[in-house]
């Protein structure tokens, strides 16, 4: 018995094999981080020479029974599942998240840029009419609300954009939103009307929110 | 004082040498800035306790260096430059009373400042880029779950989106003819019928300026969008054989007057 | 287990936050089942009514010290994260970064250490005007973004860091960065106005140095 212990040692320490917990963490570490189910031979050729994978993957099965994760068998594979009682709580994580259409991005940015403003107007910048459609789906994100009526012939609504919104966007306030002429600094307005290329005019391609819209549009043309 | 000159000389020496291996790469320097911390290193001290003075000194001394090799130094370096020679001026000279402004130490101090702050943020860079990185020593879950697919869509889109969206909107603004402000547009039609009016009393050369109607004369918009369908109108008039145009050099101005005989009598 | 038992554990599931070891598991599975971080708030909405998200999270994090994956805070969020010692192990996960240039770099620690900065002041302090692609790519990455409009003339914009910032650098918030407290003792963190006659160098955030390699972006930006 003692030689075949003095054996054991002498093998142990030659392959240098960490102790077992360190090779359960690590075992740990590379189930939570690898995109597919592991195979036990995977394992082995990543962790260092001479761990027991078998034995580091018993202790960690162990260690999550019991646990809102468990080390499950896949095939021959390994990996870390939430528990099967607690998949009610994953519905937020298979959410879909599908870009927003044109209409209803540039909507979103009419109503943002100049907000308060009403549908009409909305329309008058897009050059196309706003189905009712993109507006409700705005109203439903809650990203757009209702703003006060505009004190004009018909009283129509007008929109503004949300908490939410600002939430959304990493926005502080819709102030924070650049202007024109960041826009074009940052090269996202790629082309440069003629008229600014003359002295002077800095001033009137700054995007002013709290201008009206019909001037507004039409300064650059002719300033 | 022999030893000491001579200790002096060999720094200047040490210095040019310096010098001349900073030219080398003077390309890889972002700023003079950037080659004044350089520099400030060499003195291998303290960079609130550096010499500015001594610095001041390097720096133009490199910049004399490169002109005598012919090397193209980017403006802001001989902007600096210059200023170094003011404050070298400021902080040798005795002070003149007559003169406002900050002294020369406090101009030095708040280079020495700016040194030491570009200095502490590239130290501040390096321990931030030293550290565990997501993605290269720490990790996320590698398999998120996707335990029960419940059909709902999310719709998002980002900041960037939003605003090349306005900036798309924007950008076709400005060429969208049909948006146009009416009350500021002066059209055509409306030029050549003013131009009709008063052409007859044209006999002799007239500015065209003088043609802009009553009230498009000053608002700049209005008063742009009037000389351009007047300017348009008096074409069509031309071409139409009713009137003559001139202009006696580019930008003069243009003067009209009425055909003395239209080959198409109206 | 008999009837009148059954019937109190229902009755307590239905009016009663579930216990708090119940809770841990969930905030377990919720956090292993993501990679993104996820806000205190959002896992109270998600966790059965009356739940004490806070309590449950400190458990969590007790339980995963010294093991493979570890519960960290980022901002106000929290995730699951491999321990860094075991980066060796995940070569195989590692994803090859862009390389950040100097410019980019030193333009992240600037945004970090002295948010919100406009980009005046990151030209002021590395001597240098900011180039558009800089600013852009770091956007981009999601490592700064817009902060608040400076209220100064011209109401420039500013940039802060985000909370995907903190995550990558495992930080939990900006106060953490290193060093952060010599450098805010030692002054460096001041903006400090140029004594009034200092040109060219301080000059670079101004718009009448027309000197600078992209003076036109800046004037765009900042007139």
């Amino acid at each position: 018995m003692d030689a075949d212990d003095d054996t054991e040692t002498v093998r142990e320490s030659l392959f240098e094999a960490p102790p077992m917990a360190e090779q359960e963490r690590m075992v740990e570490a590379i189930l939570f981080a690898t995109a597919e189910p592991v195979t036990a031979r995977d394992l082995e050729a990543r962790l260092p020479h001479g761990c027991d994978v078998g034995e580091a993957l018993m202790h960690l099965r162990r260690r999550y029974e019991g646990r809102g994760v468990h080390l499950v068998r896949v095939g021959d594979a390994w990996a870390m599942r939430t528990a099967a009682d607690l998949g009610f709580l994953m519905h937020k994580e298979t959410v879909e998240t599908r870009k927003l259409s044109r209409a209803a991005i540039e909507t979103l940015a009419i109503v943002a840029y100049h907000q308060p403003v009403t549908r009409a107007e909305i329309e008058e910048i897009r050059g196309v009419s706003v189905s009712r459609g993109t507006i409700d789906q705005l109203m439903e994100m809650e990203w757009i609300r209702l703003g006060r009526r505009r004190m004009t012939p018909g009283r129509p609504v007008t929109f503004v954009v949300t908490e939410t919104f600002l939430d959304h966007f990493g926005l502080e306030s819709a102030r924070d939103l650049p202007g024109l002429a960041e826009l074009r600094s940052a090269g996202l307005l790629e082309s440069r009307p003629p008229p600014s290329a003359m002295p002077g005019l800095s001033g009137a391609e700054e995007d002013e929110e709290d201008e009206g819209l019909d001037s507004e549009d039409q300064s650059d043309m002719f300033e | 004082m022999a030893a000491s000159d001579e200790s002096c000389e060999s720094r200047d020496v040490a210095a040019r040498l310096e010098a001349e291996a900073l030219i080398i790469d003077v390309d890889g320097f972002e700023g003079p800035l950037d080659l004044l911390l350089t520099l400030s290193r060499t003195q291998k001290v303290d960079l609130l306790k550096i010499s500015v003075l001594q610095l001041a000194e390097q720096y133009l001394s490199f910049i004399e260096k490169a002109k005598q090799l012919r090397i193209e130094l980017a403006a802001d370096y001989l902007v600096m430059a210059a200023w170094l020679a003011f404050l070298k001026s400021r902080l040798l000279l005795p002070p003149d009373p007559a003169e406002d402004g900050p002294s020369g130490e406090e101009l030095a101090a708040h280079l020495a400042f700016q040194l030491e702050r570009l200095h502490a943020m590239r130290e501040a860079a390096a321990k931030l880029m030293g550290r565990d990185q997501l993605g290269r020593d720490i990790f996320a879950r590698g398999l998120p779950e996707d335990v029960t697919r419940i059909r709902s869509v999310r719709y998002t889109a980002t900041l960037l989106d939003l605003m090349q969206g306005y900036a798309r909107l924007r950008t076709r603004d400005e060429f969208r003819p049909y948006a146009m402000d009416r009350d500021a547009v002066f059209t055509l039609d409306q030029a050549l019928e003013q131009m009709r009016g008063l052409i007859r009393f044209a006999g002799s050369w007239t500015d065209l300026a003088s043609y802009l109607p009553e009230g498009w004369q000053t608002e700049p918009a209005r008063r742009r969008s009037a000389t351009a369908s007047t300017f348009a109108a008096s074409l069509e008039l031309a071409k139409r054989g009713e009137i003559e145009l001139s202009q006696d050099e580019t930008f003069a101005p243009i003067r009209l007057r009425q055909k003395k005989d239209p080959a198409h009598g109206r």
